[in-house]
C-alpha cells in the first residue's frame, strides 16, 4: 500500500506538498495558512496550471511545446486589439482570440506530426514568430480594454477569484476526459509506444495534431484570462512561461519520453512551486538566494521521490 | 472462392527486393502455414495484408474484392488482425488497456467501463490459460512470453475473421503452445482464416492445412499439409541439404564455472557447475526464473548471497563490462530492447561489445571494423545488402544473428545464450548449433537457455531445470527425455 | 600571435591617425540597442528616433538582439562598424561595451551613447540619464507618500549595472530613516506574472506592508496587480519607473503614486541630431574637428528625470 | 550519391549555407562577402559553438544540460572575482575557473546518472542555482581584468582572432575525438541503446557523468573566452545560450532522443544561426520583424531538409 502511493507521483508530491505546508504553518503561524494567503497561491499559478494541463497532455503523448508562453501574450494582445481598435463585441473577440490560438496549434501540430519537422525546433521557432506578432498587433500594450472583459478575470465566486474556479474546471474535466474517455486515453498509448498505438489502429499523427491544438487553445484561455486580470494586453505576458510550466509538468510526474503522468500531476507541480516561492518570500529570502534555493529544493524533492522509490520498491 | 487473395504482389526496399511478384491464395476457414528461410520476405508480406506496409504492385482480393490498405486502421475495419513478429505493446500500461487498445468498453455516454474492461480481460486471459496475470498487471512487469500471450490475446480480443500470426510461439514452452493450438482450431471451425507463421516446423506439420513458401522473396508453392514431407520442405525453402548436426560430446571434466547456493531477486539458492567442452541446457516454464539467474551471474542484477567461481577464482561482477572482460558473454532474448542498437548499422552492432579487444589502442579502427564485421556477415550467412544498413531493416532472424556475431566477437570462455534461435530459420539453426559445437569443442563452456525442448535435447550433454527460482533437478543421458524434463518443471 | 593593445591611448592613436571619413552620399544613422522589442524602448528610443530620421529624411535603422543579451549587442556592433554607418548611436547597457565603441570611434565613425553613460569608452557624447537619481527620487517619494515609516520591499532585474546603481540611489534614500526597514530585493526577470506573484508573496509575509518600488517596465503592472487583487490599492504606495501607457492609466486608478520617468526621446532624437552635426560640421570648432581631436557636440548632457503623480498623470495620457 | 549527401544533415545544411552565402554576396556585394565581415561572423559564434560541441555530444548521448549558459555566467565571473577580489594570478584563476566548471558538471552528472533525477529539471535546477552564484560573486559584473586574462581572447594569430582558432581546435579535436577514439565512440551507442550499450559492457552511468563533466568545462572555458573578449564578467552573460545551442545543434542533426549527430554539425548549426543574424545585421532587419523571420527561416529550412529526404530517398 505505502509503497503504491510513493511509486505515484501524484501521492508523493501531495505528501511533500502537504507536509511542507503544515510545517511552514506551525512556523509562520500568523502569515502562512490564512485565507487570503492560500487564495493568493491558487490566484497566481492558476494562470501557468491551466497551460501546465496542456503541457501535461502533450508531455504524456510524447511532445512538449515551447511556444505556449508566446500563445499567452499573443491571444491576449489580439483579443484586447480586436476589441480596443475595432470595437468588436467581447464574446465575438474572445472566439476570435480562441480561434487564433487553434490556427497556431494547429500549425505546430501539422507541421510536426504530418511534415516530422523537429518538435523542438519548431515550436522554438514558433514561439519566437508568435511573440514578434504580438509585438505587432500590440504595440505599447492595450489598456481601457471593456468591462464585461476585465470582469471576466476579476469576478469572484463564493469570495474566491474566478480564474481559481477556472483553474480548477480546467483541471477537473480533463481529469475526468484523460481517466474515462477513449480519446484522450490513446494518448498515454501513443506516448508509450507510437509504433504500436499506430498499429493498434489509433490514427497518431492526428491525435498529435489535436494535442498541439488542445494545448494552444488552453494557452489561449489562459492569456484571455491573465490580460482580463491585467486589465491590459501586454506583449510580454507569459515570457518565460514554458519553461516554468514544463518543469512543473515533470515535477508532476510527466517524463520527456511520454506515456507518464496524470492531469492532476500538473496541478500539483504549479502547486508546490508556488508554495515553494511563498515559503520563501515569508521566510525573508530574497533577491539571488531565491533562485539558489529553489534550485536545491527541486533537486531535494526529486532525489527524495527516488530515494523512497529505491526504498519501498526493494521492501515489496 | 478463395478468402484471401494475394495477387502480384511486389516490395522493393532500398537494395533489396523483399517481395517478388507473390501471387497466393487463402481459403476461408484453413490453417495456412507461410515456411521460409530468415529474409525470405514472409513478415514483409504480412506487413501489406495487415495495412502495415503498402505494395509497390500489386493487389489484395477479400472475398474478390480488390482493396487497398493505407493504414492498418483500414485492415482493421475488414477484420484483419495480427500478431507481430516485433512485440508491439506499451509498458506502461495494463494488460487489460494493451489488449483493448483503443477500443475499450464504453457506456452510452462514452466513458470507459473499467470494470467490464477488467471483467473481459480476465475472460481472455483464462482462456489462454495464463490466469496467474492480473488484467491490472503493467506490462513492464512481464516476461517476454507472457507479454507474446497478451500479444495474442489481443488479437484475439477482437474476434477477427483472418488473423495472422508471425512467429506466435519462437519463446514459447509446449504448454503456452498447445493452449495457443487449441484456440486456433477452434477459430477455425468457427470460419476464421489463419496465416501462420513459424521457424519450428514440427508445429506447422501439426497445424496446418496448407503450407505455402517463400524463398528469397519469391513464392515457390503452396502445399497440402499432409502431402508434404520435412526433407523435401525444408529443401524448398533452404534450397541445399542440411548437414548432419556432429555428434558426440566433448565435455571434459575440467570445471570453468561453478555456482554455489547463489539467490538474488526471483530465484535462490541455485548451484551448478559448467565444464569446458561441455553445453548445458537450463530449461523450466516460462517465468521460471531463468533468465534472471543468467542476468545475476553476468553482473546486470545483484547477487544477494552465495559464490562463483570462474577459472577456479571467486568472480563476482558488478558490471557486465567486468564479465565481458573475464571472458563470459549474454545473449539476451529480448533482442529488440535489451540486445540491438536498432537505428545502427550492422556493423557497428557487431564490434559494439569487443571495442577494447579488437581495438587495444583506444583508437577505432574503421577498416579492421569492417572486416571484421564482414567476417561475421559471412560465416553467419546474413541475408543484408550491405554492411551499413541498419539493423532495424533486417528481418527478424537476421537481427539474432547479429546479436550471436556480436558476443561470438568477444571470444567469450563462457557464453551464456538466452533463446538462441529464437525466430531464426531451420538452416541458419544448424548453422549456430555448429558454431555451439565448435566453440565447445574449443573448450568453452556453454549455458543454453531455451524453451524449445528438442533442441536442448538435442544439443546438451546435460540439462538443468528450474522451477520458481530454484534448481529442481538434473537430467543426464541416458535418460535425458523430454518427460522426464517436463515432469520436473511443472 | 599578435597580442591586444597595451592600453587605451594606443587606440586613441590610431584613430588620429587614421580616421577614414564616413560617407554621407548614402546617408545612415544606425541605432544598437539590446532586447531591441521591449515596448518601453520601441515606444520611445525608437519611436522618437524614427521620428527624427523622417524628419531630416535620412536612412535610419534599429538594430540589436531580442533578449536583454549584452554580448550580443556587442556582436551587433562589430558587425554593424564592418557596414560602415555615417553615425552610431548605442544604448549604454553596461560597462562592457566600452571596447566596442573605442573600436567604432577608432574606425572614425561617430558614435553616441544614450540611457547611462560607459566610463572607460571614447564615445564622442552622452545624453541620458544618471539612474542613480532614478533611485533616489523613487527613495524621496516613498519616504514621502509612508511618512518615513514602514516596510518597503523593491524589485527589478538583477545583475544589470544600470538597475544596480538604481538600488543604490533607493537604499542610500531610505537608509536615513531609521523607522524605515527594507525587507527585501527581488528579482522580477522583467515578467509581469513574475512581478505579481512575488508581491502577493510579500504581501502575505508582511501584511503591513506599506509600499513597493519597480525598477523595470514590468514591475509595475506587476506590482500592481497583486496589490488591486489584493484590494489593497492605494494603501500600499507603489513607485517604479517608466510611464508606458498602462503605467499611466495606474497612475489615474491610483494604484500606483508615482512613476519616475526617463526623457527617452530627448536621449534619441539628439543623440541622432548630435551625430547629424558631427557629420555635417554643423557649428566647426576646428578646421578639422578630427584631426584636432575635438568632438563639435556637448560631451554630457542629463536630460534630467520626469516626475509623474495624480496632478500631473492627464497630461501625459492625453499626449 | 545525391540522396546520400541530402540525407545527411551535415551535408545538405552544408548546401543551404553555401547557397545562402552566395546569393546574399550577390545582393550584398560590398558589405557581406568581406574578409572582416566573415571574420567577425566566425568570432560571434565562436562561444556558441564551443558550447554547441559539448551540447553535440550530450544530445549523440541521449541527454541534454540547460545550465550551461549558467556555467559560462558563473566560470567567467567566478574567475574575474578570484583575480580581482583575490589578486590571483591570471594561470591559478583560470584553473580554479575550469575546476568549478568541472565540479557542476560532476554535479549534474551524478545526479542525473547515479541517482536517477530528471536531467531537464536536474539541470534547470542547476540552471538557478549558478545563475543566482553567479550573481553572487560578481554583483553587476566585474570590469578592470589582468591584461594577460583579456588577452586569451582579444589577440589575433595569422590576423585572425584567438576565439575562432579555439573553436576551430575545439571542434576538430571532437570530431577526430568522436570519429577515432574508442571511448568517445560509446556515446553513439549510449544513445542509440542505452540498455544494449549497459549490457555490451559499457559502463553508461560513469560515460553519461563524463559527458556532463566535459560538456560543463566546454562550457566554462567559453565562459572565460567570453569574459576576456569583453574584458569584463557579467553575470547576465550566457542567457538564453541554452536554448540558441541546443537549437544549432538539431540544426546540426542530432536529435533529443539520442543516437545521432556529428561535431561538425555543432558548428554548422551555429554558423547558420550566426549567417542569419548577420544577414539580418546588414540588410536592417530588426524589432519583431527578427524574431518572426528567424522562426519563418528555422521552419523552412528543417521543411527543405525533411522534403528533400522523402524526394531523394524515393528515387533510390
Ligand atoms: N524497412 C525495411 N527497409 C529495408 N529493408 C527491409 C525493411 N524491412 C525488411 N527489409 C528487408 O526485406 C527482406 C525481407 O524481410 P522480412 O522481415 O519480410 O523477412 P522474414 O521472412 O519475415 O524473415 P524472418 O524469418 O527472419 O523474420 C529482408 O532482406 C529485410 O532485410
Ligand atoms: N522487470 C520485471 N518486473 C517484475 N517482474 C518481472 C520482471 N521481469 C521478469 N519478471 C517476472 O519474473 C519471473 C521470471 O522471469 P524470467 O524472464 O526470468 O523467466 P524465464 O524462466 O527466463 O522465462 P522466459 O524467459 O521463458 O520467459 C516471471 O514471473 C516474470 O513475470
Ligand atoms: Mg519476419
Ligand atoms: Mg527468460
Amino acid at each position: 500500500m505505502i509503497n503504491k502511493i510513493l511509486q505515484d507521483r501524484v501521492y508523493s508530491l501531495g505528501l511533500v506538498l502537504v507536509t511542507t505546508a503544515l510545517i511552514t504553518s506551525l512556523v509562520f503561524p500568523s502569515t502562512f495558512p490564512t485565507f487570503e494567503n492560500f487564495s493568493q497561491i491558487l490566484l497566481n499559478l492558476s494562470i501557468d496550471t491551466i497551460v501546465a494541463v496542456g503541457m501535461m497532455l502533450l508531455l504524456i503523448s510524447g511532445a512538449f511545446d515551447l511556444s505556449v508562453g508566446s500563445i499567452v501574450a499573443f491571444t491576449g494582445c489580439f483579443t484586447a486589439y480586436l476589441m480596443h481598435f475595432f470595437n468588436i463585441p467581447v464574446p465575438l473577440a474572445l472566439a476570435a482570440g480562441m480561434l487564433s490560438a487553434l490556427c497556431i496549434g494547429l500549425t505546430n501540430g501539422y507541421l510536426i506530426a504530418y511534415q516530422n519537422i523537429n518538435p523542438m525546433i519548431q515550436t522554438l521557432a514558433m514561439m519566437g514568430i508568435i511573440r514578434g506578432c504580438a509585438l505587432l498587433v500590440s504595440g505599447a500594450g492595450i489598456q481601457n480594454l471593456p468591462y464585461w472583459f476585465n470582469a471576466i478575470g476579476q469576478s469572484k465566486l463564493l469570495g474566491i477569484q474566478m480564474p481559481i474556479w477556472y483553474m480548477l474546471a480546467t483541471v477537473g474535466i480533463f481529469t475526468f476526459l484523460f481517466n474515462k474517455t477513449i480519446f484522450f486515453r490513446r494518448y498515454y498509448y501513443i506516448g508509450g509506444n507510437e509504433k504500436a498505438a499506430d498499429l493498434s489502429g489509433i490514427h497518431v499523427r492526428k491525435m498529435k495534431m489535436f494535442a498541439f491544438m488542445i494545448s494552444a487553445l488552453l494557452a489561449g484561455f489562459a492569456g484571455i484570462l491573465l490580460s482580463s486580470r491585467l486589465g491590459a494586453a501586454l506583449p510580454t505576458m507569459g515570457r518565460g512561461l514554458e519553461l516554468r510550466v514544463i518543469t512543473a509538468v515533470i515535477l508532476g510526474g510527466a517524463t520527456l519520453t511520454g506515456g507518464y503522468g496524470k492531469i492532476p500531476g500538473a496541478l500539483l507541480g504549479a502547486l508546490f512551486m508556488g508554495l515553494i516561492a511563498n515559503i520563501m518570500v515569508i521566510s525573508r529570502i530574497s533577491g539571488y538566494w531565491q533562485e539558489i534555493i529553489l534550485g536545491l529544493i527541486l533537486i531535494a524533492t526529486l532525489w527524495l521521490d527516488k530515494y523512497l522509490q529505491r526504498k519501498y520498491s526493494a521492501i515489496s | 472462392m478463395p478468402h484471401i487473395v494475394l495477387s502480384h504482389i511486389t516490395k522493393q526496399f532500398p537494395g533489396v527486393k523483399a517481395l517478388d511478384d507473390v501471387s497466393m491464395s487463402i481459403e476461408q476457414g484453413e490453417i495456412h502455414a507461410l515456411c521460409g528461410e530468415n529474409g525470405a520476405g514472409k513478415s514483409t508480406l504480412m506487413n501489406i495484408l495487415s495495412g502495415n506496409l503498402q505494395p509497390d504492385n500489386g493487389g489484395i482480393f477479400l472475398d474478390g474484392t480488390n482493396l487497398r490498405f493505407s493504414n492498418p486502421q483500414q485492415a482493421f475495419a475488414h477484420n484483419i488482425a495480427i500478431v507481430y513478429q516485433h512485440l508491439s505493446l506499451v509498458d506502461s500500461l495494463s494488460v487489460a488497456e494493451n489488449i483493448f487498445a483503443n477500443q475499450q468498453p464504453v457506456n452510452k455516454w462514452g466513458i470507459i467501463q473499467f470494470d467490464a474492461l477488467n471483467h473481459q480481460t480476465s475472460l481472455l486471459l483464462k482462456q489462454l490459460n495464463i490466469e496467474e496475470i492480473s488484467p491490472r498487471t503493467l506490462v513492464a512487469e512481464l516476461s517476454p512470453a507472457q507479454r507474446q500471450m497478451v500479444e495474442i490475446a489481443k488479437a484475439l480480443s477482437k474476434q477477427p475473421s483472418i488473423l495472422i500470426l508471425d512467429e506466435p510461439t519462437a519463446s514459447f514452452t509446449d504448454k503456452e503452445t498447445r493452449t495457443l493450438f487449441d484456440i486456433l482450431k477452434t477459430l477455425k471451425k468457427g470460419g476464421a482464416s489463419i496465416i501462420y507463421i513459424s521457424h519450428r516446423l514440427e508445429e506447422i506439420f501439426v497445424l496446418a492445412d496448407r503450407i505455402s513458401i517463400l524463398k528469397d522473396g519469391k513464392h515457390q508453392g503452396t502445399f497440402n499439409a499432409s502431402e508434404l514431407k520435412k526433407d523435401e520442405l525444408i529443401t524448398k525453402m533452404v534450397g541445399r541439404e542440411l548437414k548432419a548436426l556432429r555428434a558426440g560430446s566433448t565435455r571434459t571434466t575440467e570445471t570453468l564455472l561453478v555456482v554455489k547456493n547463489i539467490s538474488g531477486s526471483r530465484f535462490s539458492n541455485v548451484s551448478f557447475s559448467l565444464h569446458q567442452g561441455e553445453i548445458v541446457g537450463l530449461a523450466g516454464l516460462i517465468g521460471a526464473g531463468r533468465s534472471e539467474i543468467a542476468r545475476a551471474i553476468f553482473g546486470i542484477d545483484k547477487i544477494r548471497s552465495g559464490e562463483i567461481l570462474f577459472h577456479d577464482k571467486p568472480f563476482h561482477a558488478d558490471h557486465p563490462a567486468a564479465a565481458i572482460r573475464e571472458r563470459m558473454a549474454y545473449v539476451t532474448e529480448d533482442r529488440k530492447n535489451q540486445g540491438l542498437f536498432q537505428e545502427m548499422t550492422i556493423e557497428e552492432n557487431i564490434v559494439a561489445a569487443s571495442l577494447p579487444f579488437v581495438m587495444k589502442s583506444g583508437f577505432y579502427d574503421r577498416s579492421k571494423a569492417r572486416q571484421i564485421s564482414a567476417d561475421s556477415k559471412n560465416r553467419f550467412r546474413m541475408a543484408a545488402s550491405d554492411l551499413q544498413q541498419r539493423v532495424i531493416n533486417l528481418s527478424g532472424g537476421n537481427q539474432q544473428k547479429v546479436m550471436l556475431a556480436k558476443w561470438l566477437l568477444t571470444q567469450p570462455d563462457v557464453l551464456i545464450i538466452d533463446e538462441p534461435t529464437h525466430g531464426i530459420d531451420i538452416g541458419a539453426k544448424y548453422e549456430i548449433y555448429e558454431i555451439l559445437k565448435t566453440l565447445a569443442a574449443e573448450g568453452k563452456a556453454i549455458l543454453m537457455i531455451s524453451s524449445e525442448l528438442p533442441e536442448l535435447l538435442g544439443l546438451c550433454d546435460r540439462i538443468i531445470v528450474v522451477k520458481k527460482g530454484t534448481v529442481v533437478g538434473e537430467v543426464v543421458p541416458p535418460d535425458m527425455t523430454e518427460e522426464k524434463v517436463i515432469r520436473l518443471a511443472t | 600571435c599578435e597580442l591586444p593593445p597595451r592600453n587605451q591611448s594606443a587606440a586613441v592613436a590610431a584613430r588620429a591617425s587614421n580616421p577614414e571619413p564616413v560617407s554621407i552620399d548614402n546617408e545612415e544613422y544606425v541605432m544598437v540597442t539590446t532586447a531591441v522589442t521591449m515596448p518601453m524602448y520601441v515606444n520611445h528610443d525608437q519611436a522618437a528616433f524614427r521620428r527624427w530620421g523622417k524628419k531630416m529624411n535620412v536612412k535610419v535603422s534599429i538594430l540589436g538582439p531580442a533578449e536583454w543579451d549584452v554580448p550580443a549587442q556587442i556582436n551587433t556592433i562589430e558587425e554593424v562598424i564592418g557596414t560602415r554607418p555615417t553615425g552610431l548611436l548605442i544604448n549604454g547597457t553596461d560597462p562592457a561595451i566600452a571596447q566596442v565603441i573605442n573600436k567604432a570611434v577608432a574606425a572614425g565613425i561617430p558614435t553616441v551613447v544614450y540611457d547611462s553613460d560607459i566610463p572607460g569608452s571614447n564615445r564622442h557624447a552622452f545624453l541620458g540619464t544618471d539612474w542613480y537619481e532614478i533611485g533616489r527620487m523613487q527613495g524621496e517619494e516613498m519616504v514621502k507618500l509612508t511618512g518615513g515609516k514602514g516596510k518597503i520591499a523593491y524589485m527589478g532585474i538583477l545583475g544589470l549595472t544600470n538597475m544596480d546603481q538604481g538600488f543604490q540611489g533607493l537604499l542610500d534614500v531610505l537608509k536615513k530613516y531609521p523607522d524605515i526597514e527594507v525587507i527585501g530585493k527581488y528579482d522580477d526577470k522583467a515578467n509581469v506574472e513574475e512581478a505579481a506573484k512575488i508581491t502577493s508573496d510579500v504581501l502575505a509575509a508582511h501584511p503591513d506592508i506599506a509600499g513597493f518600488c519597480g525598477f523595470d517596465s514590468n514591475s509595475g503592472p506587476g506590482i500592481a496587480l497583486a496589490v488591486r487583487e489584493a484590494g489593497k490599492a492605494g494603501k500600499i504606495k507603489i513607485t517604479t519607473v517608466d510611464w508606458e501607457p498602462e503605467h499611466l492609466q495606474l497612475v489615474k486608478d491610483g494604484v500606483i503614486q508615482m512613476l519616475a520617468g526617463q526623457k527617452r526621446e530627448l536621449f534619441t532624437w539628439y543623440g541622432a541630431q548630435f551625430l547629424y552635426d558631427m557629420v555635417h560640421h554643423t557649428n566647426p570648432l576646428a578646421q578639422n574637428d578630427a584631426r584636432a581631436g575635438i568632438t563639435s557636440v556637448p560631451y554630457i548632457i542629463n536630460t534630467g528625470l520626469l516626475k509623474i503623480t495624480a496632478e500631473n498623470v492627464d497630461e501625459f495620457i492625453n499626449r
